[in-house]
């Protein structure tokens, strides 16, 4: 084993590394992805909102799609996306795909 | 200065000398009165804590496990049921390694209903990873719950200081008092390796699989054997600073002793000791052994006690049913005898049950019994078959 | 400050991703955004159950505040040893983190069942708490077994469906009723569906002193037999038919929020039943049992318009 | 070392008074235990307390079986139980009752009647012990009964306490 | 009739056939799929029973003493944190004498939290005055439930038939089960000495004084006396009926044993088993040593079983924290075996804590440890120190 | 049937004397009125207090009804269990003694604090279990310390009168209210001086299927320091003055009894002071705090009668 | 002792004697005792209501005091009152007197 | 003994699988074992079972490292994990991915969802494995599969395993 030993961790099982859950990615829980048809969002914020992960990005910027101007732009993480397919399931526009993950 | 107070107003006047922050406790008999002189202390000003009265023990001893993992310095008691029914927190406590302080006036457990004493509670209590204290004097009890903060902040342990119900908690007796301010500085504030801090967020209690909890759980095998020291080191200032210090067992008439009992509590030595006197009028030579600090258990100490002896008797006040022999230190005094390849007859004495009157003759006859020759076995005294 | 729109919230995420929560879980968007809300200066006291389990799988943490589990029972009191630890502390010149707040967080079974002691110890003594409940209505973390929470005929593993049974036999407890008895300054309900009103409760709720309690309908995915990508919509059904009507609870006064406060028209609720069909575990209702549901919902609508009534 | 056995009834208060006498034997250097029993009964039944004192440390913690002194708080406790059960030497009672030991008697209630306004007749009864007993000095009690009463309080109990030590008489 | 069962479901089977009257549970791991299993028997009709979801352990244990104390045949189950918060009524029911039969698939113990087997819950209820059996196998734990039942209602006392968490309780294996109709013959209604009667109104749990509660104590460690041999006479006689009994220990190769490793659970057995060809093939003379009858402990059967050979090894799946050797089987075997005189070298292993992976080769290990020279102490085995 | 006169009220004595109550007990009084209006076919478990521990002093009882103690907090786990094993028994032709009621007796602290859950829990599952609280306000057994049914301001062992308190700090708990959330068919409220009243509830209480609940008001001798012959005046003047409202929660209405349907109007109300003063628990009291008192009980009636307007 | 033994005693605690407190006589416990005057006593019946010790019993039977005739009479049960004196107090007419117990 | 171990999501059913066909073995006169790893984790994580199977009664109760046989339930678990870690000789699979051991596939989930109307491809490796294996009969395995399902669910999923017990290949 290569764990460390009883002498080596911080006593009463403290975890001192806030947030540290980052370490395990969960993209291997998906079946499906979630892909993001910018060009269909409407910049509703839901998928963002409901993301149950957390996972949806929202970058700054200025981005241009169609004729429409948006300081905004979703994205997915996919390190840690489930593919629960809330976000395609709440995105208003169907600007969410959820596709096959494949090996 | 020299005071006249019961056991349990002797503990209180250490939390309060001990500066406690946080205080969680719920009412019961015998240990009421701790409780009481405590509010009395907080709401006369004389002591600045936070005195929280909860709705069951559980939720004391989880208050002030919350408290303690806060940082703040934190007191409980209780006794019998309470301490029954906080008990998964018992083992939640040691576990994450809070520096908890809880005074114990031992109680008979329900069924029957009992209020009076024996040791059947704190026996109950004995492998959740507590160091637990057993004294026997007012003055004791006083200077242990002081001595506990600076063991249970060193360790990261929490520690019980336990003593008879009624017989110590209800009985006045004389008590010196130390000065508040010299125990304010043999107790400073130490930083603590983890606390509740928006500034540095950490994780308590998390969910351990098979992978990592028996570390965990090795830990606490090391702190206990850690505590041992720092009980020594301990007891060895108090009594620097203070002038009385007891050590980890504590021996009567013990150097040239043939016959020895041994034992724990007020009344159970304070009775040994009067019969020891007894049986030394009479030429028997007898002698006692209490056991002061219970866990970590004194092993070391208790072997060298009894080596020289010809034969002992473990007298206990908890009944441990379904065991080889029921008498819990029994088995610890038994099994640190074999360790140390040490094998001599012996007896266990029960007696003092839900506060069976036990006298000073009684004793006398187990010294009688000694010598009659001897024996292996358990002895049930005071009970009527 | 009340959030107005979407765009007012924050934006930080203070709940790490990575931990094992369900894919889709409810549970675990409230939990994102209470911890947005809240803000870094909070400690958190949780109860075991699926949050706690699966947020804490050591050497990890997806915690960013100060956290801690103690066990299943006992969050509200350990909470109270916290708060009254930082108030010792802070009065003795040794709490130095400033304004910090605490808050319990619990499933359905800590709360309405197992926890239901310590929390009404905790409102009881006013501790300077907020608990928030996540409720989806069973035991989830050991498997689906029915709680106090758990809804009439719903199926769990302890209420199957059998010859002698139908689900669960007894009525959901009335939490908000229990807690607003004890006459807390603020309580409300909220759903994750709702964000909006959720993040502004959330924060009136930090910002009130004394206990206040919140209470948070948080679907589950395998507990009531739904597809995964469900969960916001079952939330939002629940709300919409009337099952979970959103309200406040401010200094004695009962406050139905939007979309609630539309429904004590009972026209203006889409029939409960739209709430029951997607979910597996009403799969067995009977016509007569959805009635009954019905029935029983008319009758809860009508004890809180008189709630709102008599305390406006 | 001095044994003693209190009789009285729940809510007299003669915990109270053992412990006032244990306590001043301790402020005067002495060594003395007090202790109550404790039972399911209530207010108005008969209840005990006993108390220890000697001038070395005490070790024992037995039951006290045969007391040198006995007080008993209240005459109508004779027709409840057998106060002199295994009494040795002395009786400190409230009221003229003479019994078959050395009887100290006053009365404790008309005096905390006339002192307090109320039959509270504890501390009387201390202060015919100390008068009768000569274990412990008034002035050592008047410490310890500091200990137990503030105020007024104090002053009222204190001069129950000297009057009691006056007025009692053997019978 | 042959199926494949856990070791969970098979309990439910048993109480099945034991046509219980009352239930009473609360949820936790790993005991959950009794309570389900349970829940399906009631709700399609096959058991007759009232179920009550408690909102706790506590009040499930108070729940099914209550259903005793009016008569009724009883069944609760718990693990771990609901063992330890049951842990007041533990102690009150075996006092009360109430014939409760609890199954305890054994799991570690917060903090922290681990939801896995060891047997520190198991352990912490041993000095409660419960019959405590530990099976090592599905089939064992049907057969154990329902020998429960005859020893509970004969002997007057709560009966836990405990087993390994994970390993056992949620591992399907073989098991055959009786004709239910025989069942109900095998335990008939006992006339109880004592119910919750209007006709005949009796007073349970009264206020006991120091004058007369000792003598309840001391009926207890009657009982337990009493029920060790109602626990033999039952396994023999349900053998008669069903073809299958245990002993209260049992051997594996100990015949000519010189090297033995004591221990008990599934996990622990089995393993001890497989290690033990392991050794013979290799020319060691090993032997295990199955503890089934854990309370009250079967000292003689022990001590003879252990009389013979050279040196042991005591395999301990728990901590008691601070006592001179940590195991607590080690403590009983060694006192077992110092009240008869018996006096050999033996080791204290400590292993699957947490349910830490055991392996066949660390057992195999063990009897090489034994043979390379006798020891006195524990071994922590399987812990990264 | 209800009790009309006093002359209705049963004779015979189900509550044997020679228990070891204080001389002067409310409790005691409770205790021969409930025995007595239940008759025989009663079982009693009884939670740990006052009542147990000064009735069962071994080797005597002064229980005439099979009767049960377990602990302090599980009394209506204990008789959930108890009605069940009736229920089971009666199913399979195995209990005989016919309709037997199961009734649960506790004190304040066993059912305000520490019992809390366990009666949540057996409301929740709807045993036929009645109920019965004694409210002495505080745990008199170990010597009056404050429970969460203790009033706020009196003085208690734990809730000393100092330099930095006065009293008990927070509010007493609403058990009523709580009791009422969880949607009991029928709960009440009685005083040992309204002892017709009281009869006739008990006798309500037991005759209703499912669980009932019952809140007597039982003053104590040494805890509320008032002279022993004093009980039943004390707990007059509690009704009197509106301290203690009786009323009646009955299938989701509350109904005000005699003399408290008077109260609503304030002035038919006797001064609170008139109830306080009598009390040495509140002799600490300035002019404020009894105005502060004062106030709350107003507000106390005022969602009283409320209560009673929206149920009718 | 001459206490029974444990092998003699009901297991379990179970006390068989139901209202067997009645062998304890609380009559020691009294300082004062109630006299009822019966010729004051109007029959309301209330001192037999609140008597915390149920010890005041309603004798059935012919009673004829100064002009009036009853059929009922109360009377205190000594062995059991405590002496709290509820009743005095409770009294409309005054009919019940607390006198002091003497040896 | 043969020794297995399944590979699956929370919620598949691998659990179920393993019990399968240690009920069968079981029902056949054989001994079986089946076992879950359990954690914290949930619907959509990786998740494993082990079976044993033999013709002895069987002791031992440690993990499962070698096993002789890996079942995995779906492709994308490879980039999970590695559920080839340990193994010794054969690899049933949901999809047509070729193992360095020997391997059968075949793709359950479009059997799955064209007998049962959904992904639920649990039943079908159960048949796939029953082929591959040759431990169990195919009889046995539906015997057991009638304690696990009834009614229409059980004739579906026992169509299913027969399915896939003609269609699974080695590849
Ligand atoms: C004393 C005790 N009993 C039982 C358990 C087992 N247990 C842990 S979490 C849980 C269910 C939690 O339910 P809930 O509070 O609704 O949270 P959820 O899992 O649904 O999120 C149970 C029964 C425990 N940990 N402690
Ligand atoms: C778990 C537990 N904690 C504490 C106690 C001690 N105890 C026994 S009775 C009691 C107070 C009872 O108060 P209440 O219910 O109000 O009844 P009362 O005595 O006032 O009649 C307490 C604190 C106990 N028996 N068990
Ligand atoms: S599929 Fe689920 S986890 Fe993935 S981004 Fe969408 S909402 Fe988030
Ligand atoms: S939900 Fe759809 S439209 Fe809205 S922001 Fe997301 S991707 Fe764009
Ligand atoms: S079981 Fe339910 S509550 Fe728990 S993590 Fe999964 S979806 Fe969330
Ligand atoms: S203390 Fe109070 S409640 Fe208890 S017996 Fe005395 S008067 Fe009754
Ligand atoms: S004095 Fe008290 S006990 Fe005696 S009869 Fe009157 S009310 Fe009853
Ligand atoms: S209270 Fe007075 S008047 Fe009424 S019955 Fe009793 S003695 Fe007679
Ligand atoms: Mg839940
Ligand atoms: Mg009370």
């Amino acid at each position: 084993m290569t764990l460390p030993g009883a002498s080596q961790l911080p006593i009463g099982a403290v975890v001192t590394e806030p947030g540290s859950t980052r370490r395990n990615t969960t993209a291997g829980w998906r079946a499906y992805k979630p892909v993001i048809h910018d060009d269909r969002c409407v910049r509703c914020q839901l998928c963002w909102l409901y993301c149950p992960e957390g996972t949806i990005v929202e970058l700054r910027g200025v981005f241009q799609i169609g004729g429409r101007k948006y300081d905004v732009k979703y994205e997915v993480v996919y390190d840690y996306c489930k593919g629960c397919g809330i976000c395609a399931n709440e995105c208003p526009t169907r600007a969410i795909e959820m596709v096959p993950e494949v090996v | 200065m020299r005071e006249a107070l019961t056991s349990n107003y002797a503990a209180a006047y250490a939390v309060k000398a001990a500066d406690v922050d946080v205080i969680a406790v719920y009412p019961i008999t015998p240990q009421t009165t701790i409780v009481e002189k405590l509010s009395e202390f907080v709401s006369s000003g004389e002591l600045d804590a936070e005195l929280i009265h909860t709705e069951s023990e559980h939720s004391a001893l989880s208050a002030v496990l919350g408290a303690a993992a806060a940082g703040a310095r934190v007191f409980t008691a209780t006794s019998s049921q309470g301490l029954a029914l906080a008990y998964e927190v018992l083992h939640i406590a040691s576990a994450m390694r809070m520096p908890i302080v809880m005074a114990t006036p031992a109680r008979a457990l329900s069924a029957p209903i009992n209020i009076h004493n024996d040791y059947s509670d704190v026996m109950n209590m004995r492998d959740t990873g507590w160091v637990i204290y057993i004294a026997s004097s007012a003055q004791e009890v006083y200077d242990t719950v002081i001595q506990g903060y600076r063991v249970a902040e060193g360790v990261n342990l929490p520690v019980a200081v336990a003593y008879d119900g009624f017989l110590m908690s209800h009985t006045l007796e004389p008590v010196e008092l130390n000065d508040e301010g010299e125990v304010a500085k043999f107790l400073p504030r130490a930083a603590r390796p983890h606390v509740l801090d928006p500034r540095r967020p950490v994780t308590f209690g998390p969910l351990v699989s098979p992978d990592w909890y028996y570390e965990f759980k090795y830990q606490q095998v090391t702190a206990m054997n850690e505590a041992r020291e720092w009980v020594v080191k301990t007891d060895v200032e108090y009594g620097q600073w203070f002038g009385r210090s007891y050590g980890l067992v504590e021996g009567y008439l013990l150097e040239d002793a043939d016959y020895v009992v041994v034992t724990y509590g007020g009344a159970a030595y304070g009775n040994a000791r009067a019969a020891a006197d007894l049986a030394r009028e009479r030429g028997v030579a007898a002698g006692v052994l209490r056991i002061r600090l219970y866990r970590p258990f004194p092993t070391g100490e208790v072997v060298k006690a009894l080596s020289g002896v010809k034969t002992f008797a473990v007298l206990d006040r908890a009944i441990m049913f379904g065991s080889p022999a029921e008498g819990p230190l029994y088995k610890d005094v038994v099994l640190a005898m074999y360790l140390h390849g040490v094998d001599k007859p012996s007896l266990n004495v029960i007696h003092g049950i839900g506060q069976r009157a036990m006298y000073v003759r009684d004793i006398y006859k187990v010294f009688q019994a000694l010598r009659e020759g001897p024996g292996r076995g358990v002895m049930y005294m005071g009970v009527r078959p | 400050m009340r959030f107005k729109t979407l765009r007012d919230l924050p934006r930080e995420e203070l709940f790490a991703p990575g931990h094992r929560m369900c894919a889709g879980c409810g549970a675990a968007i409230a939990m994102r955004w209470v911890t947005k809300v809240l803000g870094p200066n909070a400690i958190v006291a949780n109860a075991t159950g699926c949050v706690e389990v699966t947020t804490t799988p050591y050497p990890e943490t997806a915690w960013m505040h100060p956290y801690i589990h103690v066990a299943f029972e006992n969050a509200a009191a350990v909470a109270s040893g916290i708060e009254a630890a930082v108030k010792a502390l802070r009065r003795k010149g040794r709490w130095t983190a400033g304004d910090t707040k605490v808050v319990v967080i619990a499933g359905d079974g800590g709360t309405y069942d197992i926890g239901l002691q310590s929390l009404s110890g905790m409102l009881e003594r006013r501790h300077d708490v907020l608990y928030i409940l996540y409720d989806n209505e069973a035991y989830m973390n050991t498997g689906i077994q029915r709680s106090g929470s758990t809804p009439k005929f719903a199926w769990t593993t302890t209420t199957p469906v059998g010859a002698a049974a139908r689900g669960k036999v007894q009525w959901k407890k009335d939490i908000m009723g229990i807690v607003m008895a004890h006459r807390v300054p603020y309580a409300a309900t909220a759903s994750i569906s709702h964000v909006l009103d959720l993040a502004n409760k959330v924060k009136t709720a930090a910002e009130v002193r004394g206990p206040t309690f919140l209470h948070i309908f948080a679907p589950c995915v395998p507990g009531w037999r739904y597809p995964e990508n469900k969960t916001v919509e079952v939330a939002r059904l629940a709300v919409e038919t009337g099952y979970f009507p959103l309200y406040e609870w401010d200094h004695g006064k009962l406050r139905l929020n939007p979309p609630s406060n539309n429904h004590l028209d009972k026209s203006k609720r889409r029939p409960l039943r739209e709430f029951l069909n997607v979910q597996g575990r009403f799969n067995h209702l009977t016509e007569e049992e959805v009635a009954e549901l019905e029935r029983e919902l008319d009758s809860y609508w009508q004890y809180l318009s008189k709630l709102a009534s008599i305390s406006s | 070392m001095l044994e003693v056995r209190f009789h009285g009834r729940g809510g007299q208060g003669i915990v109270t008074a053992a412990q006032l006498l244990a306590a001043a034997a301790i402020y005067e250097g002495k060594y003395a235990q007090a202790f109550p029993e404790f039972g399911p009964e209530r207010r108005g039944a008969p209840v005990k307390s006993y108390l220890r004192i000697w001038d070395r440390p005490i070790y024992v913690r037995e039951p006290v079986l045969n007391p040198d002194v006995v007080v008993v708080s209240d005459l109508s406790l004779f027709k409840a139980e057998n106060p002199l059960e295994g009494a040795k030497s002395v009786v400190v009672v409230n009221g003229f009752y003479k019994t078959p030991l050395r009887t100290y008697a006053l009365d404790a209630t008309a005096l905390a009647v006339k002192v307090l306004g109320r039959p509270i007749v504890n501390t009387a009864l201390v202060g015919a012990f100390v008068k009768a007993v000569e274990v412990v000095s008034l002035g050592a009690v008047l410490k310890a009964l500091g200990k137990y009463f503030q105020g007024r309080l104090y002053e009222l109990n204190a001069r129950l306490v000297e009057m009691a030590y006056r007025e009692v008489r053997e019978i």
